[in-house]
């Protein structure tokens, strides 16, 4: 039985196509014009990779920005469920999710079936989102893949205190025209950002294991600041995070067909 | 499965319990007795003023934010030679009021009250009982340090309160959560200045669970409001004896009330001089003395403080002298953002600008007490409380405020007015025009600034500097 | 005289050579990560476009959020009086200038000998900045030159309620995927901004016509939507109007008598109100 | 059209063809603001009470002079429509002290020089203990003092009497609609409630009645509207979208119980009609079903009556909705939030948003994520309900 997860975001659309209990591909490509055209190439690469059509999906589940308007998808879930449910099923022991995207911030604290049970997510203001890190990298002129080794070069981090990211820009500038080297700005901006997780993280009660999702999560900067400031270790996930919410997806349409063949069984 | 740990007990966040006050307390007597042992030579004003004044005041850097607070209680900078001798009363004001939190934390033997922000403290005396002002932490805890402050502010958002509110209440309720204070037996509170206290004081009562009784506020200014009010302190006083079971000491009121009418005296003698021309005040012993008075209302200490700044002042203004030695800019200042305690030093040194006239204790027109009967003394105790500064602008009408603020503009003959739009003042920001459009009237320059009370994280100093530099440089008056 | 004026924005350097009134050359460089070699190589550009050598230039004045970065200046300014100087020397009747820059609009008032007259910038809100309208365009892809004509198609521009400028991406990537055209995103910024510029200039009561500068005035339909949100036409500058800002330094710098201490901001400007008076 | 279309119709304008009647006939309509104020004096005056909104505004450029954009959205909408004049058929508007940004429009009001010249000013307590009752009924005196003196007219006791009666009426009408709601399918969902009490609000309250019995007699005759599986209750102040709300009921969420200015807390209690009208106003308003946080010494009740209601009308959650830069809900959603966490009420989500803003990705997501955690805790706690009778049949 084939079940596949659709996860159309902002920028990308991602695609995990699922077989019984294994991943058996997974896509990522850059969105096009209208969320269902990015949800069809996405799922059709997919499913060329793992030798199928369209018609063998039994099943699927959308989710992203563009959830709702998915044709082929029979159910949608929310972004923050399936991070969840994708986080849990790579690892079992995952309890809560910290998921770190481009335009939102999310907290996520799951029960033993990889449920949520109680979730936050930042809605005052982006700052702490992987939008604001592009911003204050491309100002300092350093590419975002590099922003976290950049700033592992630095002893003393420059502060940024303002909580927009908008306004941190002008004290990033500030701190350029002063003349403070690359790294430590850097340094400084990865803490920032960290810190708006922080307070955002604290709100929820976190219990071990924590995973890290989301495109942050490959800054290793704001990685280990947030292990710093949590105090904690995060469970390295065998997935890439970036497909974890088509993976949840995906789960959830696999469990959906579970349920329906039980109650075939049943009839 | 993994036992549910609790990660926040952990993280670097954590305040010690009780931390700024104990660290305050014991610097403060230690500073103290230094002053008193020191002070018949003179040597700590010479030192502080002269040499250590660079390091405390100019910057928040690491360096100088250890070691300020406890210069700052020495009179680091703040007090010419002559004014020096008023850093003693406001050290024992402080420590007075500081005791209220130690003493209850070692052993307590009287009820504690938390007091809320404007609800002078002369009842509290009357009645024997310690009490804590949870919103004076922001003054008191923004000497320890800009980042203490932001961190108080950042486990109270962490703790889902709310953003937008006045960072007093949030710094206060940042206070609680981090265990900055003991529990109190009982909350007495007001619904004036704002939203921010009518809805934070819930919040205390909530998670204290203790009695908490609210002294509602009139929005007329009429005698039937005032009778209103005192109405209300009455039902105060009977709450307080019911919940602590102690008897108001009609005397003792009767006592702080006379040492507030001496006080106000001199307060107000001291804030008309900064109508002369050099003025003969700093804006930083206004500021200090309307801290001072929110701590120690009513206290014997407060009068000799007032006095001493009130002769200086009053020599100086006789022999033609300012306090700076050449007077450039007179600002009128609405909303002085309390947290940056570098900003006054900056804008006298830098441009030689005083402030002159401003909300908080720019004109001191608090009531006289009439202490002749227990009815008279409640009555002119509503009025104090009503036309106490930031009750009176905000409660009612805007004319309470505008028109006070026209006043200031004749009588004080500033230069230009400069707004700190705070974050969590909503009143100020519902004024925007009717204030804006008074400045134009007069033809003042006026610069509005959003910035926060005590939060550098919406505005940095280095923004507020350029902005008050723009400001100055671009009308021409520096 | 020939006198140099330096804008050092959060976007763009912009660099002025004036000779008397007269525009000799300018320069306009994005900002980057080494901001002195920047400076460095627009004021060489702007040298070599107005041919000029650099010993002729007898005075230099610089201004914007990063003045202090120009090491050779004469003095260092706020916005706000180049901006009244600039707009006085192009047209003394008008009373208000209005700048709309990457982050700050700056509503400047020009009294009748050109001093400044009370200056407005905007409440501290992202969403109505060019950086703003920057980052949506580029969210569409859309090519900057091209913003105007796309706006100026929109018959509905869509309503941008969230403050927060990411949010206010986050708000129009829902919004595009739902469907919604680029052309009323980019009018439904652009009308932002505009409404947030057009409050300014409504609360400082000024008569007459509204110098618009800046940036973002670059944009055709900026100026359009701007006139038909203040009832009124605005005076677009002859020059570039995004170094209004560098003129009016030059301008200064070039009236300015004797005065060549650099760094104290204090001192630099008692001298140059008497200057203009005496003019 | 139906009378549910017509009640929307009439809750989607400012001005509606029963008022303007009511104009033609030569009554006075007078707006207030706030749930304290009590509208039977104004009733009783021969005048038309009008609950002020600024539904359909088209913007707040020409407030935005007047106040910031710190400053609460609704009230800058409301104030910009009175600036454009949209609130030009009316002959006075009575303000209250409700909070900060609403006691700013009293003065913006008079200082723009806009609108209708009677402005008064309606001091209700922050408490309800103490001495609150007394100052109500004084603020009672002088709003009464007020209407007389720049109208003309008396006030008379009876005919106080009469208007409570009829305010009773009504909201003995929308008690009976609300208790429909305890049904398994509500007849009349979230948003349609909202409508009918904004219709209510903007009409002459005689033809109020007339209008709830039609509606009362349509929702009866037509069954279920609206079926979804999370139940909820939404507190919230100034809510006036339907369409908002709308967004909850098309992910599955059923509206059971509300607290909105227009909703219970409008028509939650009806007043004592057998004792002294001044001391029934007073007693009737201060001490009302569900409180505004505004007043500071009622919270314990506040989340008594949230958790008695989720009881009631068996909610799964709660969903506090907040306008920016409100402190009052700021700090009520903290309590709330704190409360729940204690299990003293369903879970809490809590929604912050501008006025008319609209439900950006984001918001859709959140209650859309919250609807999942709801529905997964009610199949947990479905499957430890099927194991314990399990275990029961077992013991049996």
């Amino acid at each position: 039985m084939i079940a596949a997860g659709c996860d159309v975001g902002s920028l990308t659309a991602k695609a995990v196509i699922m077989d019984e209990d294994a991943v058996i591909a997974s896509k990522i490509i850059r969105d096009l014009k209208t969320p269902v055209e990015s949800a069809r190439a996405v799922m059709s690469e997919a499913l060329r990779e793992a030798g199928l059509v369209f018609p063998n999906i039994n099943f699927c589940c959308s989710t992203g920005y563009g959830r709702h308007s998915i044709p082929f998808a029979l159910m949608n879930m929310s972004e923050i469920s399936c991070h969840a449910m994708g986080a849990f099923w790579a690892d079992r022991s995952v309890r809560t999710v910290i998921d770190i995207g481009g335009q939102d911030c999310k907290v996520i604290s799951l029960d033993a079936g990889g449920m949520v049970s109680d979730f936050i997510m930042n809605d005052k203001c982006a700052a702490g989102t992987g939008r604001s890190l592009e911003i204050l990298s491309r100002c300092i002129g350093v590419p975002l893949e590099k922003l976290g080794a950049v700033s592992l070069k630095s002893w003393r981090p420059v502060p940024i205190t303002n909580k927009c990211s908008i306004f941190m820009e002008l004290e990033v500038l500030q701190h350029m025209y002063k003349g403070r080297k690359t790294a430590d700005i850097a340094a400084g901006i990865n803490e920032a950002v960290a810190k708006r997780v922080v307070t955002l993280a604290r709100t929820i009660d976190m219990r071990d294991e924590v995973a890290i999702t989301g495109g942050v999560s490959k800054n290793i900067g704001v990685v280990r600041n947030l292990e710093r400031l949590l105090d904690i270790r995060f469970k390295p996930l065998p997935v890439d995070p970036q497909i974890i919410g088509a993976l949840g997806a995906a789960v959830f349409a696999a469990n959906e067909l579970k349920k329906l063949r039980n109650a075939e069984v049943a009839v | 499965m993994n036992v549910r740990i609790n990660l926040r007990a952990k993280t670097v966040f954590e305040l010690k319990e009780y931390r700024i006050v104990r660290y305050l307390y014991y610097v403060l007597i230690r500073g103290y007795y230094l002053a008193l042992l020191l002070l018949p030579y003179g040597v700590i004003s010479l030192v502080a003023r002269y040499v250590l004044h660079p390091f405390i005041f100019n910057k928040e850097t690491r360096f100088n934010k250890y070691i300020r607070s406890a210069l700052l209680w020495m009179g680091g900078g703040l007090h010419k030679a002559a004014d020096y001798r008023a850093h003693l009363p406001i050290m024992r004001i402080i420590l007075d009021y500081l005791r209220h939190h130690v003493e209850p934390i070692k052993n307590r033997k009287k009820p504690l009250i938390y007091l809320g922000w404007c609800v002078s403290p002369e009842f509290m005396r009357a009645f024997d009982v310690h009490y804590i002002i949870p919103e004076a932490f922001s003054v008191t805890g923004s000497w320890l340090g800009r980042d203490v402050s932001n961190h108080m502010l950042e486990v109270l958002e962490s703790e889902g309160g709310s953003i937008e509110s006045c960072s007093a209440s949030k710094f206060a309720a940042g206070a609680y959560f981090t265990r900055q204070m003991p529990d109190p037996d009982l909350i007495v509170t007001s619904s004036h200045p704002c939203d921010s206290g009518v809805s934070f004081y819930p919040t205390l009562q909530n998670v204290t669970r203790v009695p908490m009784y609210v002294l509602d506020t009139p929005y007329g200014d009429d005698e039937d409001s005032y009778r209103y009010f005192a109405g209300n302190l009455k039902a105060m006083i009977s709450f307080i004896e019911k919940n602590t079971g102690q008897k108001i000491d009609w005397d003792r009121l009767r006592r702080s009330c006379e040492e507030l009418n001496k006080t106000n005296f001199y307060l107000q003698e001291l804030t008309a001089m900064t109508r002369a021309i050099p003025s003969p005040v700093s804006s930083q012993q206004l500021t200090v003395a309307w801290a001072m008075k929110l701590m120690g209302s009513g206290s014997p200490h407060l009068t000799e403080m007032a006095r001493i700044m009130y002769e200086n002042a009053k020599k100086r203004l006789d022999r033609g002298q300012g306090w700076l030695r050449e007077e450039r800019i007179r600002v009128i200042w609405w909303d002085v953002p309390i947290a940056f305690v570098s900003l006054y030093p900056w804008i006298e040194k830098e441009f030689g600008a005083m402030i002159v006239g401003g909300d908080l204790m720019g004109r001191c027109n608090t009531p006289y007490v009439d202490t002749s009967s227990e009815e008279s003394m409640m009555l002119s105790l509503a009025k104090v409380h009503l036309n106490a500064s930031m009750v009176r602008n905000v409660r009612g009408t805007q004319e309470l405020f505008m028109d006070e603020f026209e006043q200031i503009i004749a009588e004080y003959s500033g230069d230009c007015f400069i707004f700190v739009g705070h974050n969590g003042c909503k009143h100020g920001w519902g004024y925007g025009r009717i204030k804006k459009d008074i400045c134009k009237r007069i033809g003042l320059p006026a610069l509005h600034m959003s910035s926060d009370y005590s939060d550098s994280r919406n505005t940095s100093e280095e923004s507020l500097k350029k902005q008050i530099s723009d400001f100055f440089i671009g009308n021409g008056l520096a | 005289m020939i006198a140099s004026g330096f804008d050092i924005g959060t976007r763009f350097v912009k660099v002025c050579i004036v000779e008397g009134r007269n525009v000799l050359g300018y320069s306009i460089e994005e900002t980057g990560k080494d901001m002195r070699r920047i400076i460095k190589a627009a004021y060489k550009r702007a040298l070599e476009r107005s041919g000029v050598k650099k010993r002729a230039v007898e005075r230099r004045m610089a201004t914007g959020y990063g003045s202090e970065l120009v090491r050779k200046a004469d003095a260092v300014v706020p916005e706000a009086p180049c901006l009244a100087r600039a707009v006085h020397a192009l047209n003394p009747e008008i009373r208000l200038a209005v700048d709309v820059g990457g982050l700050f609009i700056n509503v400047t008032g020009v009294g009748a000998r050109g001093f400044v007259d009370g200056t407005l910038t905007n409440d501290k809100c992202a969403a109505g900045s060019g950086k703003f309208l920057e980052m949506v365009s580029e969210t569409l892809s859309v090519p900057f030159d091209s913003i105007s004509d796309m706006a100026l198609r929109s018959n509905s521009p869509y309503a941008i309620n969230s403050q927060c400028a990411v949010f206010a991406e986050s708000e129009i990537i829902s919004q595009v995927n739902g469907g919604r055209s680029g052309e009323d995103i980019l009018a439904g910024v652009l009308k932002s901004i505009v409404l947030r510029a057009a409050t300014l200039v409504e609360r400082s009561d000024a008569s007459g016509m509204v110098a618009l500068c800046g940036g973002i005035s670059k944009i055709p339909a900026f100026r359009v939507l701007f006139e038909r949100t203040i009832k009124s036409d605005a005076y677009i500058p002859p020059l570039d109007p995004q170094i209004i800002a560098a003129y009016g330094a030059a301008l200064l710098a070039e009236g300015r008598a004797a005065v060549r201490n650099k760094g104290s901001v204090g001192a630099a400007c008692p001298g140059h109100a008497r200057v203009m008076e005496s003019r | 059209m139906t009378i549910m279309e017509k009640m929307a119709e009439i809750a989607g304008a400012i001005d509606n063809h029963y008022l303007k009647e009511a104009r033609l006939a030569g009554k006075r309509v007078i707006g207030y603001f706030c749930s304290y104020i009590p509208v039977e004096l104004i009733h009783a005056a021969g005048f038309v009470p009008y609950r002020m909104r600024a539904v359909g505004s088209a913007g707040t450029d020409l407030a935005d002079a007047y106040y910031a954009p710190l400053n609460c959205s609704f009230v800058r909408h409301c104030f910009d429509r009175a600036l454009r004049g949209d609130f030009g058929f009316l002959d006075g508007v009575v303000f209250m002290n409700g909070c900060d940004h609403t006691r700013r429009m009293y003065d913006n009001w008079r200082y723009s020089k806009t609108g209708p010249e009677f402005l008064h000013m309606f001091f209700a307590p922050h408490v309800m203990g103490g001495n609150a009752a007394g100052a109500f009924r004084e603020s009672m005196a002088n709003l009464k003092k007020a209407l007389e003196k720049s109208f003309g007219v008396t006030i008379a006791d009876d005919n106080l009497r009469n208007s409570i009666r009829l305010y009773n009426r009504m909201r003995g009408l929308l008690l009976a609609l609300d208790e429909r709601r305890k049904m398994k399918s509500p007849p009349v969902s979230g948003s349609e409630m909202l409508g009918i009490v904004m219709a209510v609000t903007a009409v002459p309250v005689e033809d109020a009645c007339a209008l709830l019995e039609e509606v009362i007699a349509f929702i009866d005759g037509r069954g279920d509207s609206h079926s979804g599986d999370v139940r909820i209750i939404m507190l919230a102040g100034c809510m006036e979208e339907a369409d908002h709300l709308r967004l909850y009921e098309d992910s599955g969420g059923v509206i059971v119980s509300d607290a909105f200015c227009f909703g219970t807390r409008l028509y939650g209690r009806a007043l004592d009609e057998n004792i002294d009208p001044a001391v029934a106003l007073a007693a009737g308003y201060l001490g009302s079903e569900i409180s505004c946080p505004r007043m500071m010494d009622d919270f314990p009740r506040r989340i008594e009556w949230v958790a008695r209601k989720a009881g009631e009308y068996s909610a799964d959650a709660v969903v506090v909705e907040k306008l920016k830069f409100c402190d009052m809900w700021g700090w009520e959603i903290e309590r709330l939030r704190r409360e729940s966490k204690k299990g003293v009420i369903p879970p809490v989500l809590a929604i912050e948003r501008e006025y008319l803003g609209g439900a950006s990705g984001q918001v859709r997501t959140r209650i859309q994520a919250f609807f999942e955690q709801i529905r997964n805790r009610q199949e947990i706690d479905d499957a430890i309900l099927r194991s314990e009778r399990a275990a029961y049949y077992v013991r049996k």
